[in-house]
């Protein structure tokens, strides 16, 4: 039966996490060179299109048809049967769209390895086909009634492994694929804007309230814990990540305290509706280590998983992951119970679940980009590298002061709704030498 | 050699590049800076602080142009620049005693002449 | 009876709402020029005093009052019997509440067609007249119990015409009296921060959420319908505009993309509750195709309707108003059938009520400029126009650096709470001649 | 008993009190110049982490634990107790957690005082300390079951005293304390960003429809009457501002603007659920006055309370409590009557409620400062202050266009995961004489 | 003529600007520039990447004046742009062959006299 | 004493600091500007808006030498700057009469060598 409050809930709930996917757009742009700040952010606007319109179609249908244990079937192609009818408590149409938000914001993520040098067209083509051929099954597996859920008993409250694993795997072995940009290693990283890294981060753990709180799909208790650890576990890792960034550097950065808020959001999100607001800062304080230490650890690599979306997301995630598997109480509703309700074996579930989501992304990822490497460059050439994604990929500058800037126009459109007749027409620069004297 | 560094309002920049252009002189850098001068002050208030602005935008031209093109660039600059109000800028020709094109090596004159 | 969980619902949407007028500021004030960019912004900011101010006094009376067929009446007035008693599910002042939210946005979204040129005391004077003379009886007309939903029956969810139409005719009409800026088809118009285009559009999709979702007045499966339609609808018209875009240019353009979000908001707005998602992306990549090259084309025009209201939000309602009585189903809860369950009327009632809102609102918007013409000026003068309106009709800069700026201070008012007397007191700059010596 | 629909509006009021922080931080950090961006912002944000571990540890407890009428006990030290029972119509940990978002937000408010001076360790050490020692035991005189509540019956719906005049008090004191900035009267602070004041505005008043909102504990009719005021309130001052921003300067200021959307706001907190709309109006109108001339006026001082902490919030606070005292209805649900219902005894109760929090608040925070003064230094020094205290405090610039920025890479540290050998490495900039040869 | 470039600190911009007024120096054009000397450099962090900063922020002072203000303008800058920390800036003085007022087209030191 | 100004491409500064500093040129003050030369230009389109961008950003270095530096200094830029494509940039030598030291008054060449 179909409850009001519930659905009121998952509402605004599917609302905060597609908010989301513009935050990410901020978390990523800012943390760029503003030569590529425009395509940093269209790779997560676009998602919003590519994955809004490919999940009606057939990603949902895959994802959630009853299919078999690895994946679902075309039951539902084209939101087939996606009606106003419960599915628990909630529309099942709000299901769809909440569950749709997770795909495009997923997707989304996994731009952060390859800012800078994935020419557009192909990283449209890669978040549609990865999409379809590694988000969806995963999920299937999961919450889709697939093995990971059924067989392997792995818990993933709001997506430790659907979602951040998933993007870390996918983000590693792009950035792997596409190799690194040129000047990468010798020409320094640095954010153009430090407030729109902070910007992404507040929106971002705003909307995250949505991403774990409307997982519980219910406005009830369950909410009201995914709630709390997700307000908790954040200021615990950031608390960690500012003693350590103290310890490392003697000061506190901006940029390290917004990636310390991202890394205690995904540590907890497969935590979030299964475990104590006490284990809830433990595990956002346990986090920040691992990903605190992968990051200074990556910079020196060739690894140039740009926005370290392996490290934030991909490790955020095993150890949130790991850690449900020791803190999860059925007391407080878990499914299962973790190590501290003394069942170590959830532990192991936990841990295969991670190898399982992170083998199948990073080999199909790889698939993927290799098949569209064969039809589409996957890269843009060196001189756009250069002169910067924005320009080369989108003809548009981020920040442009109509300095220099000459009009083209095309002398027959002008004048066709010339309502001031008298007033000098545009004119068009010309150039050819008799206009030259 | 000279090195013409214009001082004009933003808005006449369009112009002066056409202008510019007309008389073959295709080569320059620009910047924006800000300029002090007789011009009217502007005065802005945020909360409780009031301030005088001394400084209006401007751009800069930096030309550098071997002799014949001398004239002719000033007066491309000053026919586009002007508007008749406080303000308008400045020209300075400054003697340059070495021009080095760094793509080629080329010197002087040469370095100055667009490529075709 | 109220329902709380509806109330909650709507209590949420008139938040999400309220957000969109911040919103519809950065979207707007990243595409205009740095020294226009603070003008721009407080043209919508402003709105939430004025229409924020009248709504309560008189806007809300004269759009939902009894009255007649054509406006409201007076009994309303100061929020008169404006209480918590039901109304529907939802308590009465939360309805007004709601709708006044609705108010705000759309006087500003006429800022668009005037920026760069228009005096802020006439702007302001225009939307609070605008606000009572067209917004108010056009409202009345179609959800006030007026002609446009009794008599015609034309089907307007949450806004098509009330809002976009209402708007992007006032906006034509207002470049149209005021004319075009000075430099207009001489200097292009560069955006002078693409970013917070993408984040006013991000914001405003948000927003959307409770627009469309809200306008259900219940936590039901109209509102997830509602809800969903609004999710897809853009995500169609994106993947649209992508295309065009690439043929267009080669390249996928983000203030192109920032601009088919808000189209695919706009056509699905009269339809979001009517239609089913398939319909739903149908309007969605329909509705680009005509606002898509009304840009195009209105940049090579006399007309400066400067951020191109007409194109984005009048056609993109004009679209969706008529696609709304194509695809409107009864089987969905929608009050009268659409062409697909074989009633081409309600095609015709559409358009009929477009032709209506449109005539009425151009040619009072016409008539209401005109008048405040009389009394103040429209315009800045040339030189202001140049200096660019921060500083001209606000006397500020939107990013300033200091420098240069030298302290007024009045000297008798320093140092009346001066309690650290040692430290040398704030000077007056003096330019005196004595001093000068 | 736990009511769902209640349930889901305090969830979704929580997330919004919490996105306030963010937006605080984008509020303040506008208003300050570009080298103390960072520094500012992060004072906000870092409010999330140490009063977001600190209140499940230690300040819930002292501000809701049984105590005495002063303050609290330890009984829910580590949220001992505080778990998904019912408290009211909500469990007892979304309360919890409400409450908590206002903890951070107001400790988060006090830093507007001390901006560009006060070094971060230091800031820290000081919001931790506050939240304890100030925040928490007021928090208990006036919602725990405290004095100000119980023996004195004065009103204060969402937090005027607790929050607005707490912090302002605080903010005027530490300004004091930490003495004004060394350039304070001979360089004008000028707004380095103000399209980001506007959006720390836009989201603070969103963000407000939760904490007044959400304040009502339930999705009710005083919610809604909550919501109402908190939209018409700044609508009104903002309509006063523009007045006396035009009466003073002849322009209407976005600065102002923005701040009058605070001020507002502010005012209408403590009454939002206690008076009519049009009281709203009223109290939103007149709490225009004083902040306008108290901002005028304190900038003409040596109090460099930057940020005017103290004129928005503390005066706008106690403007708010005192007329909550004038407006307050029994009819419309208040616990006491108002003036206007004839009991003039509740303006002297608001009155002292206020004169106490100000005391205990500003003595405290002298207190906590001088204390923390014998440990930390308080200030940064002169250079690093001329410097800015985003390179002093975090090491990090706001906008960085990475020119001159060379990489300092351990050697060793280099090739661990070098996947990509034939490419040149990273390069140590080597500045030694022999490698200059 | 001469064109004095100086670069100074930004935060003693004011103060120069007004002892520039003092000595009836009023016209000038200010840019933002970053300069490179002997001062520290700061180190930043962000993430696992640390640089080092080898530029700081500049103002450059272009002015020009006839030859009887040099020594004025010379001593107003360096009195007041100087803390007496590495970092104070230089001053260059650059030759000038012509200087023309663009509003009017007036020539060299008519040029650089600011209108009353 | 001779003002270098130098134009480059933002992507070579660091390049161009590095083997500045190794010749010893230790000061200097750079720029932000933009260029226009015979470089591609760039086609921009913003809504039904399309542009030709006339001007590339480019990098300005002022550096003041003592003569012996002049062609170490020349050299070391036109190496490092170049790419060999159209825009690498120009340089342009200027005399200059006088360089101060505002930190501690010295002039001219004492003026410009680096505090160790
Ligand atoms: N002596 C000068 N040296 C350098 N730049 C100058 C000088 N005088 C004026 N300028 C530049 O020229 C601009 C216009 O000068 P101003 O005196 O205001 O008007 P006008 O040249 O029309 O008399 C100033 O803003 C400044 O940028
Ligand atoms: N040779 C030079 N050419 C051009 N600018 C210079 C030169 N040397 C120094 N500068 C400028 O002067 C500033 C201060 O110089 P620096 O050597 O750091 O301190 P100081 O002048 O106090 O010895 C530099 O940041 C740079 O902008
Ligand atoms: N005559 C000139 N005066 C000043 N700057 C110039 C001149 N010519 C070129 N430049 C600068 O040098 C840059 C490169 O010049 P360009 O002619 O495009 O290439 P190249 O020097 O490789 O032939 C331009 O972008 C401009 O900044």
């Amino acid at each position: 039966m179909i409850s009001a409050p519930d659905t009121a809930w998952v509402l605004i709930s599917t609302a905060l996490v597609l908010l989301m996917t513009p935050a990410l757009a901020f978390f990523y742009g800012g943390l760029v060179r503003s030569k590529n700040a425009l395509n940093t952010m269209m790779m997560s606007f676009i998602a919003m299109s590519v994955a809004g319109v490919l999940w009606p179609l057939v990603g949902y249908s895959l994802a959630f048809g009853e299919g078999n244990s690895f994946i679902g079937d075309f039951s539902m192609v084209l939101m087939n049967g996606v009606d106003l009818e419960a599915n628990g408590t909630i529309p099942h149409m709000l299901f769809f769209a909440f569950q749709g938000t997770f795909a495009i914001i997923t997707a989304a993520l996994v731009s952060g390895a390859v800012v800078g040098r994935m020419a557009f067209p192909a990283y449209m083509a890669f978040i549609g086909a990865w999409l379809v051929l590694v988000y969806a099954p995963v999920t299937h597996w999961v919450w889709g009634g697939g093995w990971v859920d059924h067989t392997l008993g792995a818990l993933d409250f709001a997506g430790g492994a659907v979602v951040h694993v998933n993007a870390g795997a996918a983000a590693l072995v792009a950035a792997y694929v596409l190799g690194p940009r040129k000047d990468y290693g010798r020409q320094a990283l640095l954010p153009h804007n430090v407030p729109f890294v902070l910007l992404g981060a507040g929106l971002l753990w705003f909307g995250w309230f949505g991403f774990n709180g409307g997982s519980a799909l219910a406005a009830d208790g369950i909410a009201v814990l995914a709630f709390t650890n997700t307000m908790l576990a954040p200021a615990a890792t950031l608390l960690v990540w500012a003693i350590l960034d103290l310890m490392n550097t003697k000061r506190v950065t901006a940029v390290g305290l917004a990636t310390g808020v991202v890394v205690g959001l995904v540590s907890i999100t497969p935590a979030a509706g299964f475990v104590s607001p006490v284990s809830a800062l433990v595990i956002g304080a346990l986090a920040a280590v691992p990903s605190y230490f992968a990051l200074e650890w990556r910079a020196r690599t060739r690894l140039d998983d740009s926005l370290d979306v392996f490290a934030a997301h991909g490790l955020g995630g095993i150890v949130g992951a790991i850690l449900t598997g020791v803190f999860a109480q059925t007391s407080l509703g878990s499914p299962a119970a973790g190590l501290v309700e003394g069942n170590p074996g959830q532990v192991l579930s936990q841990a295969l679940s991670v190898i399982a989501v992170f083998a199948y992304s990073g080999i199909l990822t790889v698939g993927i980009l290799k098949a569209i490497g064969l039809v589409l460059p996957l890269r843009v050439d060196d001189k756009q590298e250069r002169q910067g994604l924005d320009l080369a990929n989108h003809g548009e500058e981020a920040y442009s002061t109509g300095e220099g800037a000459l009009l083209l126009l095309d002398d027959e459109a002008v004048g066709v709704f010339d309502m001031d007749p008298d007033h000098d027409k545009p004119s068009r620069f010309v150039t050819t030498s008799e206009e030259a004297r | 050699m000279k090195l013409i560094k214009a001082v004009i309002r933003p808005d006449r920049l369009n112009d002066v590049l056409k202008a510019l252009y007309r008389v073959e002189v295709k080569g320059m850098t620009v910047s924006r800076v800000h300029g002090h001068g007789a011009e009217a002050e502007t005065v802005e208030t945020y909360r409780g602080t009031t301030v005088k602005m001394e400084l209006t935008e401007k751009i800069m031209i930096d030309v550098g142009v071997s002799e014949p093109y001398v004239e002719a660039t000033i007066d491309a600059i000053v026919e586009n620049a002007r508007t008749g109000d406080v303000g308008d800028g400045k020209i300075f020709v400054l003697p340059v005693e070495r021009v080095v094109r760094i793509r080629t090596g080329e010197v002087d004159s040469a370095a100055v002449t667009p490529v075709k």
